[in-house]
């Protein structure tokens, strides 16, 4: 079976966002005055061949802990669907 | 005579300007390969500047991965000097040699120019031959080199003496913090002092026929023996 | 064309699922009846879909230079330091103890005036390409752009994603940006100008060539994989859209500067390492252009199988395979024994090298795909035989009107805010907004970067110093070609020799709107008429360059825009002069003649709101004086400074001076009494004229009678004019009983925050785009 | 009401993706042999002030048509999810 994943990272909380601010602002200038609290990050799509959903999720964290998010400063959420 | 590894990484560009300084400086230096598993009996090793893998992902985060790593890694462990310069920085703080992680500029433009940075700790291998804190200037070239830590991270940096060099405080005729790090710091040390990472690039300026030698006590440093405790501290 | 009756070229089948070649198709492809017939005639029979493909590509204007080749051919090409002129990737120039340069300019344009980012930063590739290709190690690169007025939201867009592209290209490379122009102007609001230039180091003997030669050589595709990337999309415009269709669309050339560093470093290592015979990027018209060029300049025939070249994407057609424009990617022969330590070199750098065909000795350019032979051309006529055409040459009433005009508005007499204004304007402002953006410094050779009046590096290991600038003022070539052309190469020379750099060679990109049209070509034909006269009276031939027609939009043509890419030789890179004023106590010395022609100037364009009248002539001889003197002066060690008068006139270049360079810690005064120094002239023209052959100039006072000496003997009149002034000092000039004066700081400030202060909210711009 | 909402841009199928292609071989070095088809874009997430679900999602789309993504290289997709 195999599965398309999609991986969201996110800069984490209270650690400074100067992409999402500039957004945000620039969001403003063009009159979009219902937006707020913009962050901006990285989206990581990918198809993972697996047994089983719940194993391509396992993978796609493991993925997500070595390479793709920093743990650092950054925070990651994984979503699978049937590929 | 001092034997100075700098590493090549693909996308590395600013491996050759290290050597040369290096040599300038009166080491011997060589390059080791990315794929190398081991580091050629260097007494100290330099990640070089540049776009290690085009700094796709994050800067130096698939850089350090690279086989070589492992030998960088042993080699600090055992206390053997390692020094990273921009994407070098990048790529120890991802490997997680060095505390902290380097992120988009706040400006969000990539960012070459003249900075004035002082050299706050004499201490460290890169940085022993100046025999005391000083201010140079050195050339950036970076697009994501805004310093960023925990508040316990930072207060241990300070509280140990680890801010190896700040970028100047804004002053009239002085060119600071051009990314928003936090407390104007350029680079840093660990624990035990043998693995700096900075971000501007000494490697640029160590010849005065091209206008300054700014950069060249920090290789001089490298390529000298380490003073004496109660020396230059 | 030859008078022999058309070789047969023998039958070739279409490619399944592949569309009759029609009249409707035949326009598509953007080829006249008469240039089909040519093709009939060439081959003595119909082409297949793909032949058509090939030949729309390799006689289009980019590849063929079809309306542009008999003017090319009157530019002056030679001289004792030419290693290569006009015709390869890039011209190669001498430089001393076997050192050379290779360099070329090319503009990306059209991509980029629809996706900014990758249209500038896959232009940066492809020069890049064209320099490592001649086994040079690109050292420098420079760029020179046009945008339409900064009030415009979609300009800044424009102008904030070129920059960006731009810069994230060269520095990942690790090729530091050492100069360039930006300029704006109403003409190229619909269509922005991007020209790239790169410099390269090698040693004489690593020269390479790109000629096929030696049959049974091994053609090898490295690099990147090929996509749909950049297709033109006219072969399937007429395609009812079906999801086939839909996947075929033309897709934006995406850079991937990584892979091109690797192929760079590859390259190098294939052609010093002895490995290849011949090397092309596979640019314009990819593999078509790259494997055909190779062969007819070999006078050799090639074989290609597309089944054989690596795919992005499956499904390709031999068409597609043909004609994709993806980047990164190099064609290279080899002898066959050579070809697994080719792929050997190609691994290491983590690249694919696939063999893809073969040298052959029947002439003919050859493309199968499994076997089946979908396109057999007689190669050297393919590339030859392309079309010429001699356009009309006339001037619209209109452009010769314009020289007519003078300001409507009585003269403000307010010097002191015309100053201001003029610092303020984009055109003259401070570039550090862009160029901040660019490693101008790795590579650790950089001795003056973007901010002085030409980039300086060093080449490694030697004392010598290599100058470089690119320039022209379009103003001035849109209100006289022939004297702007002139201007163009005379500019970019002083700039040069301002730095102490004697010229060498030009590159040039010419930068036109749609030459069908006469008064087009004529701008055409007569800026190039002075380019060539002028690169014939300073000894710098041409070397190469780039054409770019049909630069035009719903709002008209761009202003005709040769820009000048010129290389330099400093025999001690310490002898090098700094672009402003240095140190208080200094005396300032003009050099040149100032009679005060306000023509096409900056002062009346932007101050006057008028853009006409007669630019100043160009005194061919004079600039040769200037720049022999300026050169001379800057060996004996005489001058602390050195700045072009060009834009703004002589006040501008004064204030400049005294703002100093971007890093300065401040501006320096100035005390200068101008009274008697232009008699003849009006204020306004004495301060503001643009007339060409002059430099602003700063000496030590012990050097002051040496400089003048040095004047007389080369010939240039000169003026002391007073002295540098204290740091954060005021700016005084004196003309009779008149003092104007400014705070050097104030005026700093304004030049600096000229470009910041627009370009605020540039992230909000592409919506309003 | 004001919903949450998560944008995910990625480039255009058939457009070259570096940064996937450079992420798939190092996911492949680390031993993640089961990943393929990588593509990495931007994750922006914000919070819409808006009368309804629909509205805030209609909202989002304008602002990613006018800012958000490069309609000549990229696709979008928007889920707003109650704040
Ligand atoms: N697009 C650019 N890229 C890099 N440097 C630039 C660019 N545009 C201008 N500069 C630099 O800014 C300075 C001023 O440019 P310009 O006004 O054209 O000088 P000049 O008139 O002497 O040619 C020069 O050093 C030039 O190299
Ligand atoms: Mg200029």
């Amino acid at each position: 079976m195999s599965y398309r994943v999609h991986v969201r990272v996110v800069p984490r909380a209270g650690i400074l966002d100067p992409q999402g601010q500039a957004v945000e602002h620039a969001l403003g200038v063009l009159g979009f005055a219902e937006a707020s609290g913009v962050r901006v990050g990285r989206a990581i799509e990918l198809t993972v061949a697996a047994g089983s959903r719940d194993e391509a999720e396992a993978r796609a964290r493991k993925m997500c802990d070595r390479l793709l998010a920093n743990p650092v400063t950054e925070d990651y959420l994984v979503e699978v669907e049937e590929a | 005579m001092v034997r100075v590894a700098v590493v090549r990484f693909p996308g590395s560009n600013c491996d050759e300007d290290a050597r040369r300084a290096a040599e300038r400086a009166g080491a011997e230096a060589f390059f080791v390969w990315h794929r190398d598993t081991a580091l050629g009996g260097a007494d100290v090793v330099i990640l070089p500047g540049g776009f290690s893998y085009g700094d796709y992902l994050r800067s130096g985060a698939i850089a350090r991965f690279s086989p070589v790593m492992a030998a960088v890694q042993a080699h600090a462990a055992a206390g053997g000097t390692v020094i990273g310069i921009c994407n070098g920085f990048q790529i120890l703080c991802e490997a997680h040699l060095l505390p902290g992680a380097l992120m988009r500029n706040a400006g969000l433009r990539f960012v070459s120019k003249p900075v004035d940075v002082l050299v706050e700790r004499v201490d460290t291998p890169f940085t022993w031959a100046f025999d005391r804190p000083t201010q140079v200037r050195l050339p950036v070239a970076h697009g994501e080199g805004r310093y960023v830590a925990d508040g316990v991270t930072l207060a241990m940096l300070e509280a140990e003496g680890r801010v190896v060099l700040r970028y100047a405080r804004p002053a009239a005729g002085t060119e600071p913090n051009p990314n928003g790090a936090e407390r104007d710091i350029a680079g840093i040390c660990n624990a035990e002092r043998n693995v700096v990472g900075i971000m501007p690039h000494p490697e640029r300026v160590v010849d005065p026929a091209l206008g300054s030698a700014d950069g060249l006590l920090f290789f001089r440093s490298l390529a000298a023996p380490r003073p004496v405790a109660g020396g230059t501290r | 064309m030859s008078q022999a009756a058309p070789p047969r070229a023998p039958a070739a089948s279409a490619f399944p699922g592949e569309r009759p070649v029609t009249p409707e198709v035949v326009r598509e492809h953007n080829l006249t009846e008469g240039e089909y017939a040519r093709i009939l005639d060439l081959l003595g029979r119909a082409p297949t879909l793909t032949e058509l493909g090939v030949f729309s590509a390799l006689w289009s204007e980019h590849c063929s230079y079809k309306h542009s080749k008999p003017v090319l051919r009157t530019f002056p090409t030679t001289g004792p330091h030419v290693l290569q002129g006009p015709g390869e990737n890039a011209g190669v120039l001498a430089l001393r103890d076997g050192w050379a340069v290779a360099f070329k300019i090319e503009s990306h344009n059209h991509p980029s005036a629809v996706e900014p980012y990758q249209g500038a930063a896959t232009g940066v590739g492809g020069i890049l390409r064209d320099v490592f290709t001649m086994g040079a190690r690109p050292v420098a690169v420079l760029n020179s752009l046009r945008f339409g007025p900064l009030d415009q939201p979609r300009n800044r867009w424009l102008f904030a994603g070129v920059v960006k592209g731009i810069g994230d290209y060269g520095n990942c490379v690790g090729v530091p940006t050492l100069g360039g122009e930006v300029g704006f102007a109403d003409g190229y609001s619909g269509n922005p100008l991007v020209n790239a230039m790169c410099v390269g180091l090698l040693r004489e003997e690593q020269l390479i060539r790109a000629r096929a030669h030696g049959v049974g050589n091994v053609l090898i595709a490295v690099g990147a994989r090929t996509g749909r990337d950049g297709i033109h999309g006219a072969s399937f415009a007429s395609e009812e859209l079906s999801e086939a269709s839909e996947a075929r669309r033309p897709q934006v050339q995406v850079g991937d500067p990584f892979t091109e560093k690797l192929l760079l470093e590859a390259s190098l290592e294939l052609i010093h390492g002895g490995y290849i015979v011949a090397i092309q990027d596979m640019g314009a018209a990819g593999l078509t252009s790259s494997s055909a060029e190779m062969a007819a300049r070999g006078g050799v025939g090639v074989e290609i199988d597309t089944a054989k070249v690596p795919v992005r994407e499956p499904g390709m057609t031999p068409y597609e395979i043909l004609l994709s424009e993806s980047q990164e990617r190099m064609l290279v022969v080899a002898e066959p024994h050579r070809v697994d330590e080719v792929r050997a070199v190609c691994e290491k750098w983590e690249l694919i090298a696939a063999p893809i065909g073969h040298v052959t000795d029947d002439g003919l350019f050859r493309v199968l795909h499994d076997g089946l032979l979908v396109c057999a051309i007689p190669g050297q006529r393919l590339v030859d035989d392309a079309p010429v055409y001699h356009p009309e040459a006339r001037e619209a009433e209109a452009a010769a009107a314009r020289r007519e005009l003078v300001p409507a508005e009585p003269a403000p007499h307010d010097v002191h805010r015309a100053l201001e204004i003029l610092l303020d304007s984009p055109n003259i402002a401070s570039k550090k907004w862009v160029f901040e953006q660019y490693d101008s410094t790795v590579q650790a050779a950089t001795a003056m970067g973007p901010g002085s009046e030409a980039g300086v590096f060093q080449v490694p290991g030697t004392t010598m110093g290599v100058a470089v600038t690119v320039d022209c003022n379009a103003r001035l070539v849109y209100l006289d070609p022939y004297v702007g052309g002139k201007a163009a190469v005379a500019e970019a020379a002083r700039n040069l020799a301002c730095t102490g750099a004697r010229p060498l060679g030009i590159t040039d990109n010419l930068n036109f709107g749609n030459p069908e049209k006469p008064e087009v070509f004529f701008q055409f034909r007569e800026a190039c008429r002075g380019i060539a006269e002028a690169c014939e009276a300073f000894g710098t031939p041409v070397t190469g360059g780039n054409v770019s027609f049909y630069n035009e939009s719903p709002t008209g043509a761009v202003y005709p825009t040769p820009t000048i890419g010129m290389v330099g030789l400093l025999d001690n890179v310490q002898d090098r002069v700094p672009s402003h004023f240095m140190h208080h106590g200094d005396e300032i010395v003009l050099l040149g003649a100032t009679r005060g022609h306000l023509g096409g100037s900056a002062y009346w364009a932007e101050v006057r709101k008028c853009i006409g009248g007669r630019p100043a002539p160009v005194d061919l001889d004079a600039e040769r004086r200037l720049q022999q003197l300026l050169v001379a002066a800057a060996r004996a060690r005489l001058l602390r400074s050195a700045h072009d008068c060009s834009e703004g006139g002589l006040l501008v270049a004064l204030a400049e001076s005294a703002i100093g360079g971007p890093y300065a810690p401040g501006g320096l005064g100035v005390r200068v009494d101008l009274t008697g120094y232009a008699p003849a002239a009006t204020v306004e023209a004495l301060l503001f004229g643009e007339d060409g052959a002059r430099a602003v100039t700063s000496c030590l006072a012990s050097n002051r009678e040496a400089l003048l000496a040095l004047a007389v003997e080369h010939g240039v009149p000169a003026f002391v004019a007073g002295q540098v002034g204290p740091r954060r000092g005021p700016v005084e000039v004196r003309l009779g009983e008149t003092i104007y004066g400014w705070q050097v700081d104030t005026l700093r400030r304004i030049y600096h925050d000229a470009i910041p202060r627009r370009m605020a909210e540039a992230l909000a711009d592409r919506a309003g785009a």
